[in-house]
């Protein structure tokens, strides 16, 4: 295990930018943190989240393709992938690191998405284990643990002290990068933070909440349960949950006239929206309770079904603090689940 | 896809000196969809109309893109070349490339470079073009002429000779208007009747007209050639078919204190009355608010002596149906209440009268059999004063008065200056003007005559109070052209009050969605060149509901208003311009939006149940617009937030294409 | 703290379902932590006593859930308005959104809505209770002893600037009546305008740029009532699913507030929601004002049937360079 | 666009069919010059420019836009110019609140007969738009050459 001074991070930082792009969490202006390129004196935020996740770096909101460029009569067909450029992120927690195997299974399996394969293959993940969870927090419902997050490097950041350890080739070849900035440490401060944090996890609202209810071959049990209709009469049918989700990975591809030209592009899509998936013939999910089922039944039932037992929920608490009407995977799986936390 | 030909017109050296015609057509030979592309020196002429024709049947074109002068110039041209040619007209797209390119840039490459911009605009509009009908609805050759004023008399007389039957609807028992009420008219000083109770007959008379007197107009729906009107007839409790208009009844009447709203109260009439001798119907009505039979079931006098058993108390309002081709409105004026001009003293003294009481009092037919008669005591007067532009012109008093000019005035009060000293050369006549404004035929002369001949004593200047003190009535005012306060003892002082529009034409507006103005006149089509038609198709303006009007000037727009009324029921049907809006009821949420910025009242709503998405059945309340009303602006377009609403011809996503083509 | 309690609006509410006047009530529904309350549609009196909740965090407008309860709901639907709720559901009325004789309207009064982030600044993350009284007490994981929180300390931005206490519908009224408040809801705007284009412009690169093109903001607001949205819809030519870049980030939001210019209430509901904390009401605002300005103060929804400026027009209007110059 | 290192304006113009359209094609009958940057699309009328048309030709690479139509009380559908007028200021005052140069943008009546004053007009707003510069704040990149 390594370690540095907190005060120090930013020599840190300008010396892997060095060689790969950085990016850590920021505070903004609207008193979010988000994921921004470090540039010398951008200050690590103590955030516990973005609330945009840090799934944007491989799985970007808005991607182009491929591009047709039109003269006249004549249309040529322009490749436009080219391989990613390294980067580092610093400051990924416990759940969104999950997200990225939820992900994975998604693009990486065949035919794999060589956009997102090269994003994946060039990043480098520094995870940041939490030790002040908010109440909207349940990863470790999915088997997370905050304390411990996986990643490339994992991260423990006390008062004044950064310590790092690695999990992967990738990760310590970014630790010898810094080797000289960085002194060997025991791990005891690491292992008193993580169990002063455990007694706080356990005392978390949603502490006891569990997945036991699903899983997959859990269609029949749920697909027509009463409760639906209940739980999605207010939703507004706004994307919000699925964009600020780590996991949420549909997208849709369109194309966009420049005048001169064609551009395809993929965008993330909201299985919430009306639009989501329309066919010639019209829609088949014809109102908003079976979109909104169609977004938690995949998150609980259908993507296990089909990964192993693994939920794609790591229960990051995102869609618990931003959706507008307050209805979130919480209140579904304690409502369809019967599960009371 | 479209299979697109393009012809570049030289228009002799007026294109071609400024722009490559020929390089011109070969760049928009390669635009998607262009399938044959040419150019020639007068696209317009006979031979390149028929080169057009041609390459259509010869490459199957299904759009034509002609880059040549202004559509203002030749887009009808080309539109029935392409009828022709048996393509669509509104297939065709014209790019302006002499008025708005060659002729306006001197440079060959840069113009040649602008007309290929134009061009390919031209044809991505067209790309997205589809064929048009223009829709046809068929036409009720019948007109109804609401007013029954000299305007309306005057209209419906001309459309009638046409030999259109034409309906008039007077909400007055009546019909005749102010005219009738007038005594002599300027400039020539004949006398009203004698020249309006002919033509009230003739109306009476014509086999082509119905007179609804006593009646109004209850709804209006419907559009132009096919309006549908509810006539509402006040009960008048005289069967107006057995009234012979002999008077046995008026003169039998016990109540007889009734203030005679055709003498404007200066004299009384019976509860049962016929309004003037003239009166065309000339039959009796009773005014239910003062008849003791109908108010109390006593008295009955008027149906014993009526001989023809006219007289039914049982009478209810009666609603008639009709259909219409064309409305003219015809609502004319009032003169505006004097109740606001406290410093005339008119609610004070009897003695001082607005202009139109004048008009009665030396009328013969009028409360005093025509002799001037002080009206307080009866008295010959001796010195009377005249107030112009009492209400008129008035910027700086708009919640009192007018801020218009009420246009008749300066000549009627030169008239009634110089009928007094012709009849009575001892009274003093003194008018008080801001202007004197006369430009018509003949009537600076007139006016001229009232100073010179007649001795009227005009003074440029205001007055500004009138008090009533020992049988006088102190007038103060200020001669301007002296600059000094005068102090005159008058008889009688006369007010030249302004003129509104009637209070039944607000109300009557909303029903035919016609617009008005601040001032409640109705606004024409266009101010120059369409000023007696409603922008409201197929509702015509005729006299004073418009603006102020003499009576030449009225005879003459109620004429014009008949004639454009006889042009529409002369058509059998209405081919409309198909480039009107329409709406996508799938996406209307009928908010209404559009119809509150449609100045033709072309939208209309209705709820109809339509398939959800979710494949529920739900009612929904969505635009519909009526494409013979509609002229084709486009306001609601972008007033509909959903993009519901959009304009044939002129489509969002047309212009859209054009704007994407000019920025390429 | 409201001065009209929950169990108020319960009794209320019971008393019109058992007498039949309504057959459902759209109330707020407790949630998990005692702040992320539900829009819920209840059906009889069980479920209002078990769920149905009215505190400082009852911030959702219920005006353009009537549009589907009144068509979905057999019978009337009782619906609680605060105050600036009866704007939203006049302006819908004026547009003939829903049918006014499917709801039964009770007017509540409210003392403005907090804001949980500026809770959470006060008493920090880890909330396990909030008590809603005098003041409101924070419980968190991390606190030993709760924290008051003065609700005037943590008002949403539409609250600390409230534009009206009064309501200008409803069928009853509980409570007292408030009046129009003479707010300093456009100080931010005159701000704004004060800036230099190029501050602006960095002012609104910097705020736009965080937009995900959820539509939250679109989707909870009452005048975003549109059967198809030109956004959603691709023969509209602007429709897309994502901020591909500023322009995109630009166009949507102004084309949004241009659509709702005029009909906009400033409900302020756009900016409650916004995930990314984006002040959308400064967009909403700077039309009112600019309408207020040049042709006469309009409040959206103060009266059924009112036309908005847009939709209107006198003969001596401002012309657009004048609109802009006497800004300066 | 940059012409020979020298910037060349592109300017969007709509006219309405009946004032503005007929007062180009009167600059054109009298041979007045205006430069060719100016590209002019007819509309019926004024009120049938929607906001969208306008944010449009800025994405796709226009520097100014300009509208004219009939002058107020002169409006061939009576009234659509008014509603002009309102729209369209309060569009560009929420365009010069997004920062983006007011100098862009511009509402101008031009009669039937005013072909002297259109080709004025859009020398000036040429002039003023070029020396604004190229449209960096409305631009779309994607739909750069």
């Amino acid at each position: 295990m390594r370690k540095c001074a907190l005060s120090a991070m930013n020599d840190i930082f300008a010396a892997i930018a060095s060689s790969k792009t950085v990016y850590l969490p920021v505070d903004g202006a609207d008193g979010n943190a988000a994921f921004t390129k470090w540039e010398d004196g951008l200050v690590w935020s103590h955030a516990l989240n973005t609330v945009r996740s840090p799934k944007d770096f491989f799985f970007p909101q808005t991607e182009d393709l491929m591009a047709f460029k039109t003269e006249g009569k004549t249309i040529e067909v322009i490749d436009i992938r080219k391989e990613s450029e390294d980067f580092v992120i610093f400051g990924v927690r416990a759940c969104d690191v999950k997200s990225f195997d939820v992900l994975d299974r998604v693009f990486l399996s065949e035919p794999v998405d060589s956009f997102y394969a090269s994003r994946r293959e060039h990043g480098v993940i520094v995870s940041l284990a939490c030790s002040r969870p908010s109440e909207t927090c349940f990863c470790g419902t999915f088997g997370i643990d905050a304390t411990a997050p996986a990643g490339d490097v994992t991260a423990w950041k006390t008062e004044d002290t950064v310590y790092f350890e690695a999990n992967t080739a990738k990760g310590a070849a970014l630790l010898k990068d810094i080797e000289a900035l960085t002194e060997e440490a025991s791990d005891d401060a690491v292992k008193a933070q993580q169990e002063k944090t455990k007694t706080i996890l356990a005392k978390l609202p949603l502490a006891n909440l569990t997945t036991e209810a699903f899983g997959g071959g859990k269609t029949k049990e749920f697909f027509n349960h009463p409760a639906w209709e209940e739980l999605s009469q207010a939703c507004l049918g706004c994307g919000t949950c699925t964009f600020v989700c780590p996991t949420c990975q549909c997208y849709d591809i369109k194309e966009f006239n420049t005048g001169n030209g064609v551009v395809r592009y993929r965008c993330w899509d909201s299985c919430m929206y009306s639009e989501f998936t329309k066919m010639a013939h019209g829609n088949n999910r014809l109102t908003q309770k079976e979109r909104f089922r169609q977004r938690f039944m995949h998150k609980l039932v259908y993507y296990p079904e089909n990964n192993d037992g693994l939920f794609s929920c790591v229960g990051c608490g995102r869609c618990l603090s931003k959706c507008p009407i307050s209805m979130n995977i919480v209140k579904v799986m304690k409502t369809i689940g019967g599960n009371n936390g | 896809m479209q299979r697109i030909g393009v012809f570049v017109c030289w228009c002799g050296s007026n294109i071609a000196g400024t722009v490559d015609v020929k390089a011109v057509a070969e760049a928009l030979s390669h635009e998607p969809g262009v399938v044959f592309s040419t150019d020639y020196q007068y696209m317009c002429s006979q031979a390149g109309q028929d080169m057009i024709k041609a390459s259509v049947a010869e490459h199957h074109l299904t759009g034509i893109v002609v880059c040549s002068c202004s559509p203002r110039m030749h887009e009808a041209t080309f539109r029935k070349t392409a009828t022709a040619a048996g393509l669509n007209p509104y297939m065709v797209e014209i790019a302006n490339i002499r008025e708005q390119c060659s002729w306006v840039h001197k440079d060959m490459p840069i113009g040649t470079e602008k007309a290929i911009i134009l061009g390919k605009a031209a044809v991505a509009k067209v790309h997205l073009n589809a064929p048009l009908t223009p829709g046809e609805s068929p036409v009720t050759k019948r007109a109804l002429v609401i007013g029954g004023g000299i305007a309306g008399i005057q209209t419906a007389l001309d459309i009638a000779d046409a030999g259109f039957k034409v309906d008039i609807v007077e909400k007055k028992p009546t019909i005749g208007g102010k005219m009738a009420q007038l005594d002599k008219t300027f400039p020539t000083l004949d006398c009203a009747a004698c020249i309006l109770t002919p033509k009230m007959v003739d109306v009476a008379q014509h086999e082509n007209v119905r007179i609804f007197s006593y009646s109004e107009v209850s709804e209006v729906k419907g559009f132009v050639g096919n309006f549908d009107v509810t006539i509402k007839k006040h009960a008048r409790f005289v069967k107006e078919d057995l009234c012979t208009g002999c008077g046995a009844c008026v003169d039998k009447c016990p109540m007889k204190k009734v203030p005679n709203e055709f003498n404007l109260g200066m004299d009384n009439r019976p509860a049962i009355y016929i309004p003037f001798a003239q009166a065309v119907p000339k039959v009796a009505t009773i005014d239910p608010a003062h008849c003791n039979m109908l108010k109390n079931g006593k008295c009955g006098l008027c149906a014993r002596v009526c001989t023809a058993g006219a007289i039914d108390y049982t009478q209810q309002d009666e609603y008639v149906q009709e259909k219409y081709g064309a409305i003219v409105v015809a609502t004319g004026f009032n003169p505006i209440s004097m109740d606001k001009f406290d410093e005339f003293a008119y609610n004070q003294s009897k003695d001082v009268i607005t202009s139109l009481e004048f008009e009665r009092l030396t009328n013969a037919a009028g409360p005093t059999a025509g002799k001037l008669l002080r009206p307080s005591d009866g008295a010959h007067p001796h010195t009377l004063v005249f107030v112009q532009c009492v209400g008129s012109r008035c910027t700086a008093c708009a919640e009192k008065g007018k801020e218009y000019c009420s246009k008749i005035c300066c000549m009627y009060t030169a008239k009634h200056a110089m009928l007094v000293r012709d009849k009575y050369p001892d009274v003093d006549v003194y008018v008080f003007y801001i202007d004197v404004r006369t430009p018509g035929k003949n009537f600076d002369e007139f006016y001229r005559r009232a100073v010179e001949e007649y001795g009227v004593k005009y003074i440029k200047g205001t007055v500004g109070k009138v008090v009533p003190e020992n049988g006088v009535l102190k007038v103060q005012a200020s001669d301007l052209l002296n600059n000094k306060q005068l102090h005159i003892d008058a008889d009688m002082v006369v007010l030249a009050a302004a003129i509104e529009p009637d209070r039944s034409a607000r109300p009557l507006a909303t029903m035919l969605t016609a617009s008005m103005d601040t001032n409640d006149f109705f606004t024409e089509a266009h101010p120059k060149l369409r000023p007696v038609e409603s922008p409201t198709a197929g509702v015509f303006l005729s006299g004073a509901c418009q603006g102020p009007k003499d009576i030449p000037e009225t005879v003459s727009q109620a004429g014009a208003a008949a004639s454009k009324v006889i042009g529409l029921l002369a058509k059998d049907k209405l081919m409309g311009n198909p480039c009107v809006a329409s709406s996508n009821e799938a996406m209307c949420n009928g908010c209404s939006s559009c119809a509150n910025v449609c100045p033709y009242g072309a939208i209309t709503y209705e709820d109809k149940e339509f398939r959800m998405p979710d494949r529920t059945v739900a009612l929904r309340r969505v635009a519909k617009v009526n494409p013979a009303v509609c002229q084709g602006c486009g306001c609601c377009t972008v007033a509909c937030p959903s993009g519901a609403m959009d304009l044939n011809g002129f489509k969002n996503d047309q212009i859209l294409a054009e704007v994407d083509a000019i920025c390429k | 703290m409201q001065k009209v309690t929950a169990s108020q609006l319960i009794d209320r509410a019971a008393a019109l379902l058992s007498d039949g006047s309504v057959s459902a009530v759209l109330g707020w529904k407790q949630g998990e932590f005692d702040y992320d309350i539900t829009p819920a549609v209840f059906a009889d009196e069980q479920a209002l006593r078990d769920a149905f909740v009215w505190n400082d965090f009852c911030g959702a407008n219920f005006s353009k859930y009537l549009l589907k309860a009144t068509k979905k709901v057999d019978g009337k639907v009782l619906v609680f308005l605060k105050p600036c709720d009866t704007y939203s559901f006049n302006q819908l009325l004026t547009e003939h959104r829903f049918d006014r004789d499917k709801v039964y309207a009770i007017g509540i009064p409210c003392e403005g809505m907090a804001d949980i982030d500026k809770v959470k600044a006060q008493s920090g993350d880890g909330i396990v209770s909030i008590a809603c009284g005098e003041t409101i007490q924070v419980t968190t994981l991390y606190n030993d002893a709760p924290v008051s929180v003065e609700l005037a300390d943590v008002l949403e931005e539409r609250c600390a600037n409230c534009k009206s206490k009064k309501h200008v519908a409803y069928d009853e009224l509980l409570g007292d009546e408030g009046d129009v408040l003479d707010s300093a809801r456009f100080d931010e705007v005159a701000q704004l305008e004060a800036m230099t284009p190029d501050e602006r412009f960095a002012f609104w690169q910097e705020h736009l740029s965080r937009c995900i093109r959820c539509n939250a903001c679109r989707d909870v607001c009452p005048a975003c009532t549109c059967e198809k949205c030109v956004f959603d819809n691709p023969a509209s030519g602007v429709e897309n699913k994502a901020p591909a870049n500023e322009f995109e980030e630009k166009m949507f939001h102004i084309i949004r507030a241009f659509h709702v210019a005029g009909r906009c209430t400033d409900c302020g509901e756009c900016s409650r929601v916004c995930p990314q904390n984006i002040p959308l009401h400064l967009l909403n605002r700077k039309f009112i004002k600019d309408m207020n300005d040049n042709y006469g103060e309009y409040q959206a929804g103060a009266e059924v049937g009112s036309r908005a400026p847009l939709v209107d027009f006198t003969l001596d209007d401002p012309e657009a360079a004048d609109v802009l110059d006497r800004r300066g | 666009m940059q012409v020979n290192g020298e910037f060349k304006p592109l300017i969007v113009a709509f006219c309405c069919n009946w004032c503005s359209y007929a007062g180009a094609d009167l600059a054109g009958n009298n041979r007045l010059n205006y430069p060719a940057e100016v590209k002019i699309i007819r509309v019926p009328c004024s009120c049938r420019v929607n906001p969208t048309f306008i944010l449009r030709a800025f994405q796709r690479g226009a520097d100014g836009v300009i509208l004219c139509g009939c002058h107020p009380g002169d409006c061939h559908y009576t009234s659509g110019n008014y509603y002009t007028r309102r729209r369209m200021a309060m569009l560009f005052s929420m365009l010069d609140y997004l920062g983006i140069e007011r100098e862009r943008t511009r509402v101008e009546w031009v009669s039937a007969a005013e072909g002297a004053k259109f080709a004025a007009t859009m020398n000036d707003f040429v002039a003023q738009v070029t020396a604004l510069g190229e449209n960096k704040r409305l631009e779309d990149l994607r739909c750069k050459k």
